[in-house]
């Protein structure tokens, strides 16, 4: 891969069942312009196969984090490095 | 004021005295240890899976112990949780807060408890005696737990 | 379930091991520790001295503890409470109190505490640096404490 | 010491500053009749000497337990072993 647009090249993590679901980790995509919020990435994120469709089915219950803090799916991912999906927590 | 994760236990005693050896200005510690327990909605489980988001639970864990500290004089503070693959009765989870008086030690430490169940990024994965693993989901009391707090910032 | 009362100190990690070691049905064990502060009223102490009135002190911590086992599905629990002379950063009391969740230790263990500190029998005397003891006066806040609990049965 | 009406005799403790302003940390007395309440005991006790109207002087802080339970003013001796009486505790 290449970086044509640095601005839209992000890190995607994905942990728990999100991560079993989409079958990996972590990846590095080029989201293409247009793509301003969480919430727009998710859309996007379900028509790159079957396995992100399946993995962000139940997306209402799927949690979002920008740059390690925890984000709504309205929150803008301008300028965002990482970005990670889960579901809601279950540590303690 | 301290937070690690780590795959190896803890020892409580030792915990304790590191934060508090040689002062004399606390009066009162609280600990909490969350273990595994042998049995979940009925069926026994045989493992216990922690899964973490390694960067945002240390960035994330720091900032609720600030939110702590900017609510009660805290002497000193401690969030030690565990990762990787545990048993039932294993250690989990140590949280300390200890202060001068023992209401602001009790609520810091419930406290603690509060926002780590809701906001720090760990999810557990049981597996039963079948081997069949599941996520656990998160209760909806974590959530009312936490709605405690909103109101008495 | 136990009450002990002592001249030895106490620790932490063996008390806790001795409740659960080999249980699988407790998810969280809650321990509060009461220490010797260096000061009171602003001026240093040299001495905490507990004096307790054998007998009354067993029969009064066995009733607390029976009310929480009443109020509380307790797993376990126990209070270690040290008399004799002690120091500054010294342990006094030791409460324990074990469950299958999170929120039913906390409330325990605070129950158990506000109900020794107003009904258990142990009286505390502070002596100065310049030898001059006095007895501490009770805190009305104790009793505030234990109050909170009389709605809630 | 004989004792002659068992019924009347009583062990009473004394602890904190209660002890130390009686001088004594329990003694066995012979209570005579009449005496019927913890509050009827302590306006008893404090005709004894000085160190006793000393000791109970702040008798509204005293607080009494009757065989090692908690009593008020109020409670009735009658059949008591042993009655001690102290300041408000202040343990834990």
């Amino acid at each position: 891969m290449t970086v044509e647009k640095a601005e839209m090249r992000l890190k995607i993590l994905y942990f728990a069942w999100v991560r079993e679901k989409t079958g990996r980790a972590f990846e590095e995509v080029d989201v293409p312009l247009g793509i301003a919020t969480v919430a727009d990435l998710v859309t996007w994120l379900k028509t790159r196969g079957p396995e992100f469709e399946l993995a962000f089915a139940r997306s209402d219950v799927i949690r979002a984090a920008i740059d390690q803090v925890h984000a709504k799916p309205t929150a803008e991912i301008a300028n965002a490095r990482e970005i990670a999906f889960f579901p809601p927590v279950t540590g303690g | 004021m301290g937070v690690r994760v780590q795959t190896a236990d803890f020892d409580l005693s030792m915990e304790v005295a590191a934060l508090t050896t040689g002062r004399t200005d606390i009066g009162a510690i609280v600990t909490f240890t969350g273990t595994v327990r042998g049995e979940a909605n009925g069926q026994p489980i045989a493992l216990m899976s922690l899964e973490h988001y390694p960067g945002m639970t240390e960035a994330e864990l720091a900032r609720v112990e600030a939110e702590a500290l900017a609510r009660w004089p805290l002497s000193a503070s401690l969030i030690v949780h565990r990762v990787g693959d545990l048993k039932p009765g294993d250690n989990i989870v140590l949280v300390v807060a200890a202060s001068a008086h023992r209401q602001m030690a009790f609520d810091a430490a419930a406290f603690l408890m509060d926002y780590l169940k809701t906001r720090a990024p760990f999810w557990k994965k049981e597996t039963g005696a079948d081997s069949a693993g599941h996520w656990v989901d998160a209760r909806d009391s974590d959530g009312e737990a936490i709605a405690r707090w909103s109101s008495t910032g």
